[in-house]
């Protein structure tokens, strides 16, 4: 084989190479743009009357997670199911996005941890690497602080839409969240990054509560009705 | 050819030297690829020391946490063991560059145990103390003086690796400030305001003095201590609201609240 | 109390999953640490080889140099196999920032034998062809099929680490024409200058289409092909002063002068 | 022991390692004036007069290194004996030039290489870590390799002077020198990139050889006379 | 045509671009010499006195805005009408600047997001690209998200002045513009960047409403009467 | 006009940008393509062998400019016409190397300098800004200057092809060319690092011009028939 | 006049300027040292004991002065007065830093902003620079913007000390400062970048007093008796 | 005096401080076309048949340095005599390029090297700083620097125009400069690096003139008559 013909080959793959990357790209821009939408239906939950009806947008939701699940499924067609991790970089935030809106979902509607595996489900893919597209451990446990962090914002507007119970109930969750991941031997990586913003929201809802406490407007958690 | 001969002889004098230099190179090499090694090795062990330390802000008691990270610090020590022997009779900082990574890290992590459990600044000596390794093999020669002196193996910490594992430290302390605000303790974050702030201005005093490395650490240091003057401002601001005596049952009420067997001592 | 009970079986469940991601996460980046050990020792090895290649302008018979050479490779290709190991059911991409610098100095190490022997460049099918690995302790299955299967280990070099470790080359190509026109040899500088140029002309058809890293060795290697173009230049140029038909008396004459025994085939 | 304490404490060794670090500095600047004095006398060899009393040139060279040695002297006493490598890149420099100027003034005198232990004399200095002040072997090497580029111009110049015999025993020189560094494992430090010049120097000696050769102008090297 | 009389036409051509650019660079001078007037006019609203002569302030910076259309007027004339984006970089700037403090005063006014169509008015500008030289749609965006920050400081601002009804008319304001954002489909560009601020801007505005909320000072905005 | 609706506007002219943006891209890689196929061809001139079919090479050539036609056709009919400079930094590299390759052609049929009206015509753009697509001056300039670095490449292996009358006239193009960009008042700019280079250029062919000299090997080129 | 000559008159020179230089830094780095002393006295006022004795620690920082005062007299006399620029680099940082600190301590003292003259007679050194060594203007601001970022540490920590009346006179002063800032045009340097952190400094100052306001902490400043 | 008032005075300052700036940018800018022009009537030398009317080439250069002289003049107005070093760096780069064309026309008329008075003469300016505008004497080695490069470029072309005599002349030269040179104990700066690129031009030089000799070209250079 000459030169040419050697160069002409890599050529062949750089471009096939570029065409699935592009093919990527197209497919993980709607899905962002999914994401967004499901974000503004999650996000009203913010406003003092948006505490109203969670269960309906949480629904609504779940309704949207619909196309989610088709345009991964979509997504899974553009590349070889074993080179996940050469185009990883291409999903990897919106995943990390998706992830965060499923375990908000979940939060809201059972005030409980999401699992990789019921998040895998929403998403229509698998936990284990082997058995095709998967929810990467790290991108799992990214998505779960993003939820804290709303967790945080919920509790201050929580407060000011007259719900009280609900800081103590997202504090004593967000603790347990952060015994969690104290658990994990983090790298300085990006994760290790987000998890130290953690830290912030658990003293954040942590003011919340005493805020409350002071006032005596703190009650018991309870768990047992809402759940 | 005679040409042939006479060229030959200097040629070879050339050549054998040029093959010896090669051993002295290659050993150099190989030594200085095994530090590095080490070193990395030194790194992770250490960064896991922390992380292991980071719990004692959760836990009921921190005895136990710092028993394990005894543990673990025990393995690091036996890497630095290592390096040490390595480092027998050469000259440390011609091999310096090649483990100073860990050393770093192997200092920030003992010295964050170390003020878990005293709430004081180890000393550069007190890390080096820690250093000194007893051969535990017999030694080949008879003569009691040498076989003492062959028995006895210390490394030691430079005082500018000392000072950038302190700095990053600092770093350690202010995320420990963060969890105790978040875990309702109001006293650790104003004890290390305190220390951390001797810390700034033990930095300010060396300022520009020492390597650059230390310099360009001053700016992360300055944040982390504004993290923790934060964090103490809101505790008072907050605790502004009800008198005094109050605020410590809202606490202990509240620490109550989230689990009656966690309250930190 | 029961507020007690009911908070602890919960939060087991979630202390449990993360004891679980603990695990997952360490297993992870233990084996990038391997990965990385191995990568580096592949480096230090592989230019050794190029560095021992380089001596066949210098010898009377480069078969030596290249079975020495040969050793050195296989040694290489032991630590491959060990990555390939490692990556056993991984997917390679995952570690692939871990081993890619170790792969593409063996992709230079390689190539350079390859074109010093045969006077081409390797192509990327025969390079992964010699990192297919038999198994050689037996397979626990009794399954024939399973143990065929278990029994083959193979290592894909990607095209990018390959493309990488070629523009590399050119480097250690340029640095041998020197050497030769440096050894009277007049015929390889025309050979490694048809050579470079082809090469060249492969990488600017591909241009910027590649990785980035690529493109960003497109100007060195640009320099590489202006240094082997200028020794040429300057061969023709001296060679014009007199007949060809003595100009390779004089440098036969020449070659004889230093040593009869070391004339380059 | 304080926290203040502690950082005076650390103070002290950092103003202590400043303060030795100015006077080497200082016997450093000495030193590189001595030897571009050094310098001076051996470039002069390039001149077409200059040929004709090496000899005297190479006495003057020596008489100057009595005060490289002084001045080296100076500098042992600046630093505790076992922390050469701390101070190392302080006169890193400065003791490849004066190899570079011992290598040359031997290889003027003799036409042979000099040995480490040569210039670790003529230096006043040790060859073995252990023994004191000493010669580092990268050090000694690259002050070999700088020679090895100004044989290359000595092989021009010594045409232009009308020497024709001198470019071929430079050339025979300079091959075997590049045989040595042909057996080192070099990594990818300044050693190695210096190393690199020598094949330029070797293939300019190599074509001076040629011009001479097709001119019929080169004659068997003398070396026995010379020597 | 000689190469020296190509080169002497080039020069003709680079020698008037240089001018051009020169000329526009000192109408920007001055009309950022006015931003920053409008600018101390407009910040005075954050001080405990300044809430109580909003009008005038607007007046005032309303008059100053005469000044800001006359030097763009003037920038007009520096360059051929369709080479707008041939020196956008130049003003780009301070576009956004004065976007932002038309749509600064404008919320000050009618506590309404400025649009387009109005900034142009108001500079003296045009909308669309065709009919002269217009506002680029990524500078009113930018111009409007530097503005969100302002009204983040305004909220904590009106606090501190005893006005506990205006954080919340911020905060529904700014939720809104959240919103809008978050139909945009932005590229990773500075303008991207810009927008990841706005929610640090909303979550602080949630913040101070509820300081006000638990402390019951909060009072609903009369959104009827404002607008 | 809801905020809503005013962003579903602004989300509407976006998209329309970077639709245009996106074929932009495409077309530019298209281009781009084509331009490394020309490269291929012209580079082989400076294989021994490829110094006698330079005329078929330039045909080669001027056929694949034909593509280049179409292509810069296409180009031009995905953005308004006079939003030139809006998207510039897209196509500016790609058009410097087809100027390039064209100054190239032109050099080696005729041994003279192309003017921007000939790189225009052959790359079927206009001169005039007003009228249309155009070459900007700047960007004809780089191409002209990555020439120069091309032929003293090429009076290099002219030489080694046995070819010594090429280097000469190449000096004295390259001469010219130089003193023409010494009326030239460049600004800081990527142009001006690149005319920087031109000296090493001139220096280069002189010293080959030079080896010919001295060897007698230097005809005078006869100029007067070749231009 | 030889070539030689020339060169040794130019050596006289050269060394006469090194010598210079030499002396200049030595100087810096004592005065370096009394800075970081006087840092070291003014930082202790962030400690909550520190409120208490903020004169006695104006008091020993202004015995500190003094130092500073014989150190620069001692500068003064290293280079000839005429060549400030020339050798301005060297105790640019150093002038900045102390004027910062003279700017703190009338802070402190007075709550005044320290003009230019009341630095240039606490330095021992002039305004105008026809009168001798004098304080660049811009060396003036770059103090007084560190002090800026050193008063927004003090409102945090005096608010942990249980002062909370000093914020309110602190955000005062430095909105004052802000205007101050807004009258000037400053170039893109790094007075310039360190004028754009001022804002920050202005934002957080204001979330004090907010947090002050918001629980009733407050008080007027009461500026008639303190200016 | 208030805030305001001290900083509208600054701003006083400043805007003097830019306008001075902006002056001598204009000033500089036509000396740097008058530089070009020099250059471009120096360069022609290198042509083969410039050789021949070196004088004539010479005289025109001097009357251009009439405008040099009168620009200059124009410079000094343009800020305070004692400020030269506050504004250095805007004409360094231009006065370093007179210089060297000053040190080539002398050469070219009486092989010498030019003296720093000689140049401050040509360009009428001091070499006393106390007397006004001055050379400073770094600048005028660079200047000299830049015309050892420029020989080593002519004594190349000496040889294609088949003079055979200036290349050893001009060999003799450039080694008395690096002479004078290696008596300099030069800091590591700009001036350093550019005495390091010295070397290369003496080597090259050194090349031309072996390739002289072994050819039998070289004459001895009548040293006493040209003189
Ligand atoms: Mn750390
Ligand atoms: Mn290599």
């Amino acid at each position: 084989m000459s030169v040419t013909e050697m160069f002409s080959n890599i050529q062949g793959f750089l471009s096939a190479d570029q065409d699935v990357r592009e093919d990527i790209r197209k497919v993980v821009q709607v899905l962002e743009q999914t994401a967004r939408e499901i974000l503004t239906v999650l996000q009203s939950v913010h406003q003092p009357s948006g505490f109203k009806d969670i269960p309906s947008k949480c629904l609504r939701a779940r309704e949207l997670f619909c196309t989610v699940r088709n345009q991964i499924g979509d997504l899974k067609t553009k590349f070889p199911a074993d080179q996940y991790y050469r185009f990883h970089e291409h999903w990897r935030f919106v995943l990390q996005r998706v992830t965060f809106l499923a375990a908000f979902v979940v939060y809201l509607e059972s005030e409980t941890l999401v699992t990789r595996e019921e998040v895998a489900q929403i998403l229509g893919i698998e936990v284990d690497r082997e058995r095709g597209f998967h929810l990467d451990i790290e991108d799992y446990l990214a998505g779960v602080l993003i939820m804290a962090s709303e967790l945080s914002r919920l509790a201050v507007n929580s407060v000011t839409a007259g719900d009280y119970g609900r800081p103590l109930r997202i504090s004593t969750f967000i603790n347990e969240l952060d015994s969690g991941f104290r658990l994990l031997n983090l790298k300085n990586d990006p994760l290790r990054k987000r998890y130290d913003g953690l830290k912030y929201d658990v003293k954040k809802i942590e003011e919340v509560v005493y805020d409350l406490s002071i006032r005596g407007l703190a009650k018991e958690p309870e768990t047992g009705g809402d759940k | 050819s005679e040409d042939d001969d006479e060229g030959a002889s200097p040629s070879s004098a050339v050549l054998s030297a040029f093959k010896t230099f090669q051993v002295e190179l290659d050993t150099k090499h190989d030594k200085y690829e095994r530090l590095v090694k080490l070193s990395r090795d030194i790194t992770i062990e250490s960064k896991r020391t922390i992380f292991l330390l980071h719990r004692v802000t959760s836990v009921p008691d921190a005895k136990e946490v710092l028993a394990e990270a005894d543990l673990k610090l025990d393995g690091v020590r036996l890497k630095i063991r290592q390096i040490a022997e390595e480092l027998r009779g050469e000259d440390l900082y011609q091999f310096h560059k090649a483990f100073t990574p860990g050393i770093q890290e192997y200092v920030e992590a003992v010295s964050f145990q170390h003020f878990i459990r005293h709430r004081s600044l180890i000393s550069l000596e007190e890390i080096n103390a820690r250093l000194v390794f007893l051969k535990e093999d017999k030694a080949e020669t008879k003569d009691p003086a040498e076989q003492q002196r062959m028995q006895v193996l210390t490394f030691q910490v430079t005082p500018t690796d000392y000072l950038l594992g302190v700095a990053d430290l600092t770093g350690e302390l202010m995320r420990m400030c963060i969890s105790s605000v978040g875990n309702g303790d109001i006293d650790t974050p104003f004890q290390l305001s305190q220390f951390l702030r001797q810390i700034y201005d033990g930095f300010s005093y060396i300022g520009n003095t020492g390597p650059y490395e230390v310099s360009k650490k001053l700016h992360t240091l300055k944040q982390s201590l504004g993290k923790v003057e934060d964090a103490c401002y809101t505790l008072r601001v907050r605790g502004s609201e009800i008198p005094k005596h109050m605020l410590a049952d809202v606490f202990s009420s509240r620490a109550a609240l989230i689990d009656p067997d966690e309250g930190v001592a």
